[in-house]
């Protein structure tokens, strides 16, 4: 890679077939070299963890063995602990996708009222924490005292609880739910982009609504809905705040949980080695899945559909009953949504838990946010949150844009090694990256600091982060960004001036995303955690084990309350910028 | 980084100098309480040394601490508090902690640190003080079982009337602690049948107990700590101690190599263990072992006159090996292996 | 055949289809033509019963599909039609077969039998019998199209509906395309409506033309009439190049006075003398040859070359007349020098006076 | 101005650029024609510095902008250039001014200090000076395509490059933006590369056409020289419709023998009798009238009307002439009937015979 330059001033001249400008060229070579720290380090330091003996730290210098390889190959659990890992993942993520996307069909393709008010809210809950959830169905579900249970037995005069929250059905169907928002934003994008006349088409042949969703617009969503789906599949293998907390009662421990337990138990020592074998088996898992996804994006590569001028969507009326069970649908989903937050919020209220009812509410106070709010940590808490949320999204979504634009625009071998690795994320166990990063920041002065957990924020969201903004870069023309290139601009200014602001919106949506994820995330700050760098999620985690109820609850609401003042105004705005264009 | 002193007037004098000191442990739980320690340990000695407290469980701090000097470093923390006799002796063998002459360097000022140091048995005798004594028990929520209704002993948890109905430490404590009196095989028949029970599990004693202040559980087997905490603060918790085995735990403090603050460190030990009690218990429940006049001791010895229950309690190396390998095979259960 | 009456469409307080009516014969080739946005689109969607009119009626075969008045509306499911989309709207997912299978597969009719036989006749008609198997994404842009006609005929509907099939197709294979389509159909005999802003494929292809704008008909007829007989200025501008030149109708009525001269001239209906027209004569009728100074005859003018443009089959020139520009057709292999005197020709019954049309009207 | 030499351009081991060559004068206006796929785009990317080519070198205004053996590259932001794409690439989140004002204030080139003027400069040339703050997206389509240039010009670039700007304009506008694009680079004096596979444009608007064909120059020369001479089959069909009747070089050389007969005409250089040949026979020149017993003359032949398709402007009609397929074009005025006797008659002069292809290379 040399760099000529001609004798004139005003002339660059550079000798390089993919990168046309120096600091194109710089910063390509940059981002590699920050991906493969981000996330190729962290890959080998987990394949290194692997193989160390039951006990032994990173680093301390000790033999290296198969012996975790060894546990969990010929341990009797093991086959069990996966086909349940994956029944987890594949049915909370199909409870995801199959009412993401009809949730997503509602609010695109039909006059559904209020459709407006579901997609902003949709993002919004995805700002709420899985712990939340988690607590809010136990108070919920729980045999013991919860609120439906109690409330079903008294109907019903039950002798015995009908419902429990303990148990691999219901783990699956509660993350399933929470998984709904994220799967309808991505499938809503899908249809979005398809043009209404291939249903028209079907629609003018005679074919009733029915057929045409099966025949018509079913197919044609299934190559994306496959990639969202094996998405989804993904995180849920590794998603390990529900199975922590009902998984481990249920006596349904799935991989996520082994890792957890093996690298975090409650005595003795870690056993590091034995949770990076099975975060070796996860990431060969995801890796499969990764191979599946990147087979089904080529494949729907060709489904992409050519749209003429006449592109405008239309609406299906609803009609009677039609209506009435869309709303009951969407209703019902927010009202199962909301339960548990309500659950929390009355917990929140009071110095113990009470089932709710009138006679209690005399004694309701804001006892327990007061108390939360003047505890000197409170500040520093709040502050790291802000810090953490605030700089993590920002630059994974930054980094996101530049590798997405090597990967659509440029291409070619080190464009693909950069799409790649930005996706690699997705099959390094988020356990296994905290370890790694604490390996690998020990010595440096952002050891126990908060900027270790916004390092690995960073590199968890940048795979999401460039999956969106692929997406935006391929609907974007590149002639808007080659007339900026022939009018002299610089590459740099050509992003900065042209690209970035025409796909403004999605940089946003990312962006907030990329937020709510990374306040809602537990394993990193956990992991990581330090008298300087507690932030909420950590301080909700704590206060749990505390224990402190009330408390939990009053912090888990000033979560959500603050997240979404901040997710719902931008969304409005979004949603008005794309009410003006169309 | 000051040098360590090797005598009380040169850990004075160093601790003058330091100032600081980071303390990562799980009890006691207050900021009320933390602050009250400090106030009272630099009064004592005329410091002002300032408190970083940060509340995290001792074997997310060991494991930091090993890590970090694995990984050639100087430790995050001054001192880790909260370990178990059996993680206290772990540590001691991966060489993060070792002896120090406890009761030569500060006997004078802390006569009754001699107690406790006896309470560690010899091959241990100096890596670290305990500070605190738990008793696990039933704990119940009076809104939910009646008294007469709960169980007296670990046997009644195997009743199936209380399938999917008892609240038990993702940990599985303290069947480990059993284990001294029970033995190993005792204590993994034990475990199986109380697993067939179909536990709610909770990721430690402390979540147990929440789960039965809130209802979730009827209740569950946990601490005294937790129990005295609740009492004072009018939660619906009542608590006994079981009729056949109560488990008893010692809690430990101690300095790990590598202390960035190694004299206010090994002092505030020292006094925390003998003296922090004191000044702790007024904000919330304290015992310091070996303090014959607390009120668990005393429950304790009415239960064991009572009903002849037996105290389970570590009293040497082979307890500790056979309680290790109680929970390695409950993990193992647990995991489904 | 097809019946629209008093056609109504508003999207809130903007009315894009101002109570249009027109009728068309059965076995007809009916063109909708007009500038973009004149709701063409809308129209064609009406009949399809893909957009609800907001008042009037639509009469299909003698049925009633669409009336405000009697509250009905079929579904476009039910109204037997084939239509083909300006995107082709080929289903990516299926083969051709699957494709043009569909309307007799998943149809609301009765069952057909001989499904195979009428989706390979169909592909023979559009010459495909060969692609049967092949993916659809793996067709030409020419192929699609293909697939889309026979898609929309192969359940052999009463009315074919078409919106600009052929605006996505590069201009060699619109030719072909162009004469492949009308000869299916008329060989059908299926009642088509097409849809188009192009006026050389609605002039070569239509029996019938009628012209919209703005949510209006500004002229229905065929070819020949729109074309050679515009009634307005906007037809004879659209139709194709036109030299609009203004003037006054004389007091016979037969001939205009412009700024170069009095020229006689056929004149449209409802013109009294005296009103202010607008003389058509397109480029190519206008006979130029060099001056001589020989007298001359009627509609006969003396101008100069301003500018010429080579367009191959044909040099385009400007001429100057009497302050008028006059754009005509000159022989590229006869060329003539700019500013050269020219005798200028305008054969009388090639000549239409038109009303003249507002200024701001004028598109 | 420019000059290309021996460029190629591969995309794996499929060649879409073979080492061509040419020269481009200052000021002229230089249009790159040919079908789909031919390698327009990627050789203009190429001149732009938007794409790398394989090998060769490129030279404009003397300095070499890339050379392959001197491994010199000059980015697209350096080489001073003007651009109009297909798609307009307006950008939508910015006003017109803003558009116009883009090279300026972001170009690479050193700071300008009365952006303002040049600007309203740039958009009076383009008549879109009341349009300055009106937001891009809501104008029409040749507005946009107007801002394009203005864009594209504002900064004075040496070399203007515009790839099938008038592609996606109805009819109308693109009659329109001809002549005003022309007359504008023009008269400012700048040297336009112009690509397009509309030979009309190619035709109306150049000073040099070059013919490509897969990566190959096929013809190079005025309008006039390629549409009048064309060299190849291929040339005279894509130029315009043409009948290419097969036929043989008389032994003369100066005739071609045909179906229906001996038929005089221009010669393509090169040619030696007896050879293979297609007689290029422009369907305007031929002239076409109800046959009459009388004598015929030279290049005259007797014919019947087989089908007639109106296009306003003239008919297109197919006249069976021994056996062969001769399509004329007739007065629309003067309408004659199908099957009809008519008498055919050829003019030498605009008659040419050129190269016979074997049938696999017809395009
Ligand atoms: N859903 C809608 N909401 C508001 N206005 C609409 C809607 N659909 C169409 N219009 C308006 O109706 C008018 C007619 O549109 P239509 O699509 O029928 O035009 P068209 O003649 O087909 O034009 P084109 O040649 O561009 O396809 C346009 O002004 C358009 O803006
Ligand atoms: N990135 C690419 N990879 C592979 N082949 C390419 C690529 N870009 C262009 N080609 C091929 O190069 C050839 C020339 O393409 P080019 O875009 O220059 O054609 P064009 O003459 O501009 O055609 P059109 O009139 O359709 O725009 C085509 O066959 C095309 O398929
Ligand atoms: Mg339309
Ligand atoms: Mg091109």
């Amino acid at each position: 890679m040399s760099i000529s330059r001609t004798s004139s001033a005003t002339t660059e001249a550079v000798w390089e077939p993919d990168t046309s400008s120096t600091a194109r060229l710089v910063v390509r070579n940059g981002l590699l070299i920050l991906l493969v720290v981000l996330i190729a380090l962290p890959l080998l330091v987990l394949i290194y963890t692997s193989f160390l003996p039951p006990g032994a730290v990173p680093l301390s210098g000790s033999e290296l063995t198969l012996d975790n390889y060894r546990s969990i190959l010929t341990g009797s659990g093991t086959v069990a602990l996966f086909v349940r890992t994956i029944i987890f993942a594949v049915g909370s993520s199909a409870i995801g996708i199959v009412l993401g996307i009809s949730f997503a069909y509602l609010t695109e393709r039909t006059d559904l009222p209020g459709r407006t008010a579901v997609r902003i809210l949709m993002f919004s809950w995805m700002a709420v924490p899985a712990l939340v959830f988690g607590y809010g169905w136990i108070l919920l579900l729980n045999p013991g005292n919860g609120i439906i249970n109690v409330m079903v037995k008294a109907i019903f005069n039950l002798e015995q609880a009908p419902f429990t929250p303990y148990s691999m059905q219901a783990l699956t169907v509660i993350a399933g739910l929470g998984a709904v928002p994220t799967a309808y934003i991505m499938v809503s994008g899908l249809l979005r982009n398809m043009d209404p006349s291939l249903e028209d088409a079907a629609f003018v042949s005679g074919a009733s609504r029915f057929v045409i969703l099966r025949k018509i617009t079913a197919p044609l969503l299934t190559p994306g809905t496959l990639s969202i789906s094996i998405y989804l599949i993904m995180t849920m293998v590794q998603h390990f705040d529900l199975p922590m907390i009902i998984g481990l009662t249920a006596q349904t421990p799935v991989l996520s949980t082994s890792i957890y337990m093996a690298a975090a138990p409650d005595f003795g020592l870690p056993n590091y080695g034995l949770a990076a074998a099975f975060g070796v088996f996860l990431a060969i898992l995801a890796g499969a899945l990764m191979f599946m996804y990147f087979r089904v994006v080529h494949a729907s590569e060709r489904y992409r559909t050519v749209t003429g001028k006449s592109f405008r969507p239309k609406l299906l009326h609803l009609r009677g009953l039609q209506k009435v069970f869309a709303i009951l649908l969407v209703g019902g989903y927010f009202a199962l949504m909301l339960m548990p937050l309500l659950t929390l919020a009355w917990a929140s209220l009071f110095p113990y838990y009470r089932l709710p009812s009138f006679a209690a509410l005399a004694d309701a106070s804001f006892a327990a946010y007061f108390r939360v709010f003047s505890e000197p940590q409170t500040f520093r808490v709040i502050v790291n949150t802000v810090l953490l949320f605030l700089t993590s999204s920002t630059l994974a979504v930054v980094l996101s844009c530049l590798v997405s634009w090597f990967a659509v625009r440029l291409g070619g071998k080190s464009g693909r090694a950069m799409d790649l690795l930005s996706f690699a994320p997705t099959a390094i166990p988020p356990i296994v990256m905290a370890i790694a990063l604490l390996m690998m920041f020990l010595r440096t002065p952002l050891n126990g600091t908060i900027w270790v957990i916004v390092i690995g924020h960073i590199a968890m969201y940048l795979s999401f982060g460039t999956r969106a903004m692929n997406g935006a870069l391929i609907q974007i023309h590149r002639e808007l960004e080659d007339a900026a290139t022939v009018s002299g601009a610089s590459w740099g200014t050509s992003l900065r001036k042209v690209l970035f602001p025409i796909i403004w919106p999605h940089i946003l949506n990312t962006w907030l995303w990329i937020v709510a994820h990374s306040a809602r995330d537990l394993t990193f700050p956990l992991f990581l955690l330090t008298s300087s760098n507690v932030v909420v999620a950590t301080a909700i985690y704590q206060r749990w084990n505390y224990p402190d109820l009330p408390g939990t609850a009053a912090l888990c609401m000033m979560l959500v309350l603050a997240l979404s003042a901040l997710v719902i105004p931008i969304q409005i705005y979004l949603e008005h910028k794309n009410l003006n264009k169309a | 980084e000051t040098a360590a002193g090797t005598n009380f007037d040169e850990i004075l004098a160093g601790a003058k100098t330091e100032g600081k000191l980071t303390v990562w442990g799980s009890f006691p739980q207050k900021t009320e309480t933390h602050a009250a320690l400090i106030k009272a340990f630099n009064e004592r000695f005329g410091l002002e040394t300032q408190l970083e407290w940060v509340p995290n469980p001792p074997i997310t701090s060991n494991s930091r601490a090993l890590t970090e000097k694995a990984g050639g470093g100087s430790v995050s923390m001054d001192i880790i508090a909260g370990s178990s006799m059996e993680d206290t002796v772990l540590m001691a063998d991966q060489g993060l902690i070792t002896k120090f002459p406890w009761t030569e360097v500060f006997g004078e000022q802390l006569p009754a640190i001699k107690d406790l140091e006896e309470q560690m048995f010899d091959e241990y005798r100096d890596v670290a003080l305990p500070y605190y004594v738990i008793a696990y028990g039933f704990g119940w929520n009076p809104n939910f079982i009646d008294d007469a209704d709960v169980p007296e002993t670990y046997d009644d948890l195997l009743d199936p009337k209380w399938k999917g109905k008892i609240g038990f430490n993702s940990f599985f404590a303290p069947i480990n602690i059993n284990s001294y009196v029970i033995g190993y095989d005792g204590a993994v028949e034990y475990a199986k049948a109380l697993f067939a029970n179909q536990p709610v599990f909770e990721k430690g004693t402390l979540a147990v107990q929440n789960a039965v202040i809130s209802g979730a559980v009827p209740f569950g087997v946990i601490n005294s700590i937790g129990a005295f905490t609740s009492e004072r603060t009018g939660e619906p918790l009542k608590f006994k101690l079981p009729s056949d085995i109560i488990a008893l735990s010692n809690l430990h403090i101690y300095v790990p190599e590598g202390a960035p603050h190694p004299n206010t460190a090994r002092l505030f030990t020292a006094w925390m263990a003998v003296e922090g009690a004191t000044v702790g218990d007024a904000y919330e429940p304290m015992v310091r072992p070996g303090d014959k006049s607390a009120d668990l001791v005393r429950m304790i010895e009415e239960r064991v006159a009572a009903t002849g229950a037996k105290v389970s309690q570590v009293s040497g190396p082979e307890d500790l090996e056979t309680s290790e390998r109680v929970n390695k095979t409950l993990a193992d259960i647990v995991a489904g292996k | 055949m097809l019946k629209v009456d008093s056609l109504l469409k508003s999207f809130g307080d903007h009315t894009v289809i101002d109570h249009v009516s027109f009728e068309v014969e059965a076995g007809d080739f009916f063109t909708m033509l007009g500038p973009s946005g004149c709701g063409k689109t809308t129209i064609l969607q009406c009949i399809a019963g893909l957009q609800t009119p907001t008042a009037g009626s639509i009469e299909m075969a003698g049925k009633v599909v669409y009336s405000s008045a009697q509250k009905l509306f079929v579904p476009a499911s039910h109204r037997n039609l084939g239509m083909v989309f300006q995107s082709y709207a080929i289903w990516p997912h299926m083969t051709v077969f699957e494709n043009v299978a569909f309307p007799l597969v998943h149809g609301a009719r009765q069952r057909v039998q001989d499904v195979d036989k009428r989706v390979m006749h169909a592909l023979e008609m559009v010459k495909l019998q060969d692609y049967a198997q092949r993916p659809a994404p793996f067709l030409s842009g020419g192929q699609q199209q293909r697939v889309a006609l026979a898609r929309a005929l192969v359940h052999q509907p009463e009315l074919l509906l078409l919106d600009e099939p052929l605006s996505n197709l590069d201009a060699k294979l619109r030719d072909v395309m162009r004469i492949e389509i009308r000869n299916l159909v008329k060989s059908m005999g299926i009642t088509t409506i097409f849809v188009t802003h192009d006026q050389l494929e609605a002039l070569s292809m239509s029996d019938t033309v009628m012209l919209l704008r703005g949510g209006h008909i500004v002229q229905k007829g065929s070819p020949q009439e729109v074309f050679l007989r515009p009634n307005t200025e906007f037809t004879a501008d659209f139709m194709g190049r036109s030299n609009l030149i203004p003037g006054k109708l004389s007091a016979s009525g037969s001939h205009v006075t412009t700024s170069f001269g009095e020229v006689a001239c056929n004149v449209a209906s409802g013109l009294t003398p005296g009103a202010d027209v607008a003389l058509v004569v397109r480029p190519n009728v206008v006979r130029t040859v060099a001056a001589r100074n020989a007298t001359r005859g009627q509609n006969t003018f003396v101008g100069r070359i301003e500018s010429q443009t080579f367009l191959g089959d044909l040099i385009e020139a400007d001429v100057i007349l009497g302050g008028q520009v006059m754009r005509v057709a000159l022989d590229p292999y006869a060329p003539l020098a700019n500013g050269q005197e020219v005798e200028v020709q305008l054969p009388a019954e090639c000549c239409i006076a038109v009303p003249a049309e507002s200024a701001s009207r004028r598109g």
